[in-house]
């Protein structure tokens, strides 16, 4: 932990990178935002590209915009500070992404949490089962924001 | 008549452990299926007291949501909703006035000092000594009677509010904790005595489950169990937030990633926290122990983060903010279900009384795991 | 001065005198057959009174206090609360079976009681070939923990049977090969004529270095095959939750929790037979006035005082250490218990035959 | 594994179990370290800052400090306060809004003291009662001003 910790060039790195990607600064943390179907390809890039190699995937979750979903990817280095965050906008009807789950292998339960909890399919998804939620769930999403949960004590 | 014992065509026995079960700690589910006694795939199912506190947090107060936390890791319940105020206070910039600092800095330490002695207990109840329980709840007795006098809860405590703590300390608290230090290292050498010296238990936990730095890293597992694998991954020392950056601290790290590395590496950072309170203890500054903040807090529109080290490994608090006085959304990155993720990984090729060290060595809360 | 001894006479006498030598016999056997149960059941609140005790002193606690005078009652309590407890038999469980096991554990743990020496010339039955009968019978059990793992139709039960089974199998030689080496140098099988051998001083002090081996050997190796911590491979509490009596309630498990104690207690009599002398008392070489007060202290008392001494011994090691992976513990005796035992049977051995004990 | 390794390890073995033993043995025949404290019996020591319960003082002429303004109850993260108001006439003529009901719903209190501190003129505190079971879950409603009290004189 005592090696210097070097800047990274995003600017540069959104200009390597293998596909379109817009990025946002001014935020706390730098933002890529991917279309969906390039995500596999840009994190494959993030994790294996020399000056980055993004491994350790620290949070991985998913907002519900009402009028669409946004998956949110929290990136670091295992030893740098290199934070970045990956967004992607996914359709509300048919949220579908790639899963990174052969990257980051701690990606296959936070995807299964996002799956049952928003209902987002991970496609090459080792094992996309529930995993909190009781089995027999299916099609009920409990944190998108129009669920309401009928057994509330407290009303606020 | 005597039912055929359910077994599968391969010869393997799939077992329920949990969701009742004397060492999951709670109600954790793990499905393993056994060849004999070995196991070849470890399945957890959980859920079972998850109380989906991000969605209830969505309808809470910036003021109101960090109590809900303490709920999640209920053994550092402090330092969990020190991450909650440290988000919010980073969204409105609030300074933290120094005596705040230490006093928050202060608490975190005993609490991982009672999460590290309450996991030593249990860890060794995992492996069979029941004793070695008994003497860590003794220790943690009073680092709770130490925060029952402050905080004026014993576990979920609710003494951070963003800005500062709640209240200030308590004119005792100086006194008792140095009375706390030295009867502590005396104890922390008798722990050394009965089990980490002891040879069944080094049998029991030397090479069992290891964990190699790059799955750790692959897994997000961190905290000492990280660290066990040579992963120096400490929040405290990356990120250093509030005062951290100003003590003197080791950052306890092990090569061997098996389960006796783990627990060196607690019974490292139990020593490491004794002497962050040492320092602290005599140096606590006067001031406020609370910086003046709005009645109703709102937080502007945007996206915060904030990383702390709690007992297990990094929580992290995202909260999405629409510019209301509740969170848009909100999610809480719990260590356990990180670290819980590798377990299968570690487990594979083991015996049953290897899963059982493992998950000992992990030291799993469930509440954390499910939130 | 009476002793049992005398009372057991003065009871035979009137017996032979009032009902005639069949009848006497007849109402022996009866006697006896009351003895042994009360004997179980004190022994039972004894013991289990005894390890709360230990357990809770080292563990910073106070153990049971509430039930009567320090708590003396409450094991009462507890039988009182199992007797009253429903037996469950779980669905698909083999009933026969199911409720044979704990027969067949508790009667095991009562034939062995058989030549067990409780003060001077009291003995059951005092048969030739005393200790390995013991070793014989103590076997049994295993089977008895086989049919309880099997027949519960539980998959944590079956487990913990079949640990039961490989360890109980494996440590029975250790344990032979203790008792073995007491044999070779007493010249004798029987268990009156071993402890009249060591009417000049006990095994442990006579026999040097073979000895001290054998004892512990000994000890480790009961401590494994009464299934007791941290060799409980078979119960594995934070394993399998119950391992082997996971299904049993009541009555049923009270007859497992007493046999396991009552395994200590025999394993520990054997013990202090073989290695401490049993009833014999401490004599120290030509000390007269001091071997005259130790004359004085009667036969059971001594024979107590060693057995409860090694049984405390082994709960001292059961509050203490870990328990063992299965493999470990296989590893254990066959690696280190048995080449052990072996070497050291070899050594006295060569010390009997040679005359060099003491 | 050399006779001489063999013959170490298990002194070395049998050494470290001695150590662990003589500890609990110590522990054994030192009865002065027993920690247990047998609670009926002893009262338990409880700090005074315990949270236990919430009340309201009454001073002896059965007066109070709420003034019913609501600011603990919205405060509260999950409901349990209920302040039910009522319009009373002071001397002067004038009508003014006054506390009626304090209902205090113990069942779902979870003591996190924020209600205290956000109330303005310190007319709840925490009590230290912590032997709550009753057999019925309606004993656990409390309302908790007295019958005919009244508003503290001088008290905003």
């Amino acid at each position: 932990m005592n090696e210097p910790q070097t800047a990274v060039d995003w600017e540069a790195v959104v200009a390597h990178a293998p596909v379109p990607v817009q990025l946002i600064s001014g935020t706390p943390w730098p933002e890529l935002h991917v279309e969906a179907p390039n995500w596999p390809d840009l994190a494959q890039f993030l994790r294996t590209a020399p000056e980055l190699q993004l491994d350790y995937l620290f949070c991985l979750t998913c907002v519900d915009w009402k009028t669409h979903l946004t998956m949110v990817y929290h990136l670091n280095h295992s030893r740098q500070e290199r934070v970045v965050v990956v967004k992607s906008q996914l359709d509300r009807d048919q949220p579908q992404i790639a899963s990174v789950a052969g990257i980051w292998r701690t990606a296959e339960f936070h995807e299964r949490e996002v799956f049952e909890m928003f209902g987002v399919q991970f496609l090459g998804h080792p094992d996309l089962r529930l995993l909190i939620l009781p089995e027999g769930w299916e099609g009920r999403n409990p944190l998108r924001k129009d669920y309401e949960d009928p057994v509330n004590m407290i009303r606020l | 008549m005597l039912q055929e014992i359910t077994s599968t065509d391969t010869g393997c026995l799939t077992i329920n452990v949990g969701p009742q079960h004397p060492s999951t700690h709670g109600v954790l589910h793990l499905v393993i299926t056994l060849s004999g006694e070995t196991i070849l795939r470890v399945d957890p199912h959980l859920g079972y007291i998850h109380r989906s506190i991000e969605k209830m947090c969505e309808s809470l107060s910036y003021r109101q949501f960090i109590y809900v936390t303490s709920r999640m890791d209920y053994l550092s319940s402090h330092i969990n909703n020190h991450g909650c105020a440290l988000c919010v206070e980073q969204a409105l910039q609030i300074e933290v006035p120094p005596r705040a600092q230490v006093i928050r800095v202060l608490m975190d330490e005993l609490t991982r000092m009672a999460s590290h002695v309450l996991w030593w207990g249990a860890m060794a109840m995992d492996v069979g000594a029941i004793t070695p329980f008994f003497h860590a709840f003794r220790e943690r007795e009073l680092i709770n009677e130490i925060m029952e006098e402050t905080c004026g809860a014993r576990l979920t405590m609710n003494y951070m509010v963003p800005g500062g703590v709640m209240f200030d300390l308590h004119p005792n608290f100086q006194k008792r904790v140095k009375d706390f230090i030295p009867f502590f290292k005396s104890k922390l050498d008798e722990y050394d005595e009965l089990l980490t010296h002891n040879i069944i238990f080094k049998q029991r936990t030397q090479h069992i489950g290891v964990l190699s730095r790059e799955d750790a890293i692959s897994y997000g597992v961190t905290g000492p169990t990280a660290r066990a694998s040579g992963w120096a991954c400490d929040v405290r020392k990356r990120v250093p937030y509030e005062c951290y950056d100003r003590l003197r601290f080791e950052e306890v790290v092990e090569q061997a990633g098996d389960c006796y590395a783990r627990y060196l590496v607690r019974m490292g950072e139990m020593r490491q926290s004794l002497s962050l309170v040492e320092q602290l203890i005599d140096n606590i500054p006067q001031g406020d122990f609370q910086a003046k903040t709005k009645a109703v807090l709102k937080l502007p529109k945007g996206e915060f983060y904030s990383r702390v080290e709690t007992a297990r490994g990094e929580f992290g608090v995202y909260i999405v903010s629409e510019g209301g006085t509740t969170p848009y959304r909100i999610k809480f990155r719990s260590p356990g279900f990180s670290n819980l993720s590798a377990l299968d990984h570690m487990a594979r090729g083991h015996k049953i009384g290897d899963l059982v060290a493992i998950m000992g060595s992990l030291d799993l809360v469930i509440p954390d795991i499910d939130r | 001065m009476w002793s049992i001894e005398q009372i057991i006479g003065a009871l035979n006498q009137w017996l032979q005198h009032t009902l005639g030598n069949v009848g006497a016999a007849i109402a022996a056997y009866i006697l006896l057959g009351i003895f042994v149960i009360l004997f179980f059941s004190v022994l039972g609140l004894v013991l289990v009174y005894m390890e709360r005790k230990v357990s809770a002193w080292m563990q910073v606690r106070l153990g049971p206090n509430r039930v009567g005078p320090k708590g003396l009652l409450q094991t009462l309590a507890d039988t009182l609360k199992l007797m009253s407890k429903e037996g469950l038999t779980p669905a698909g469980a083999d009933r026969f079976l199911f409720n044979l096991a704990p027969v067949l554990m508790i009667v095991v743990s009562m034939l062995l009681l058989a030549p067990v020496a409780f003060a001077r010339n009291v003995q059951i039955w005092d048969l030739n070939i005393g200790v390995l009968y013991v070793s014989a019978i103590s076997s049994v059990s295993v089977l008895a923990v086989l049919i309880a793992g099997w027949s519960s139709n539980n998959k944590y039960s079956l487990l913990g049977a079949m640990r039961s089974g490989a360890q109980i199998v494996s440590y029975e030689l250790s344990a032979g090969f203790a008792i073995l080496t007491v044999a070779v140098l007493s010249g004798s099988l029987q268990v009156s004529q071993i402890i009249e051998s060591q009417q000049t001083g006990w095994w442990i002090f006579r026999g040097h270095l073979p000895v001290w081996v054998a004892t512990v050997v000994y000890l480790i190796a009961v401590t494994a095959e009464t299934n007791r911590a941290p060799f409980d491979l078979a119960e594995a509490e934070s394993e399998l939750t119950a391992g082997f009596h996971t299904e049993y309630s009541g009555m049923k498990f009270a007859l497992f929790f007493l046999a396991e104690y009552a395994n200590v207690f025999i394993a520990s009599a054997i013990g202090a037979t073989l290695f401490l002398g049993g009833w014999m008392p401490l004599h120290i070489g030509n000390w007269e006035a001091f071997n005259r007060v130790m004359d004085w202290i009667p036969s059971s008392i001594w024979f107590l005082a060693k057995t409860f001494f090694l049984i405390f011994v082994i709960m001292w090691f059961r509050w203490t250490f870990p328990r063992l992976r299965i493999d470990q513990l296989l590893e254990l005796e066959w690696k280190y218990l048995l080449p052990i035992g072996l070497v050291n049977l070899i050594l006295a051995t060569a010390i009997a035959v040679l005359g060099w004990h003491f | 594994m050399t006779l001489r390794n063999y013959l170490r390890n298990i002194f070395q073995g049998l050494r470290s179990l001695w150590t662990g033993m003589r500890r609990t043995g110590y522990y054994f025949v030192h009865h002065k370290e027993i920690i247990t404290q047998q609670y009926p019996d002893e009262p338990p020591r409880l700090a005074e800052r315990f949270r236990g319960e919430v009340v309201m003082p009454h001073n002896e002429s059965n007066e109070h400090r709420c003034t019913g303004c609501t600011a603990c109850e919205l405060a509260c993260p999950n409901g349990t306060i209920k302040i039910i108001t009522k319009y009373e006439v002071t001397p002067e003529g004038k009508k003014k809004k006054a506390l009626d009901q304090f209902i205090y719903h113990l069942e779902l209190c979870t003591l996190c003291n924020l209600c205290i501190v956000a109330c303005p003129t310190d007319a709840i505190k925490m009590s230290q009662a912590f032997e709550h079971s009753v057999l019925d879950r309606r004993e656990l409603i409390k309302i908790l001003n007295k019958p005919g009290s009244r508003l503290m004189d001088g008290v905003e």
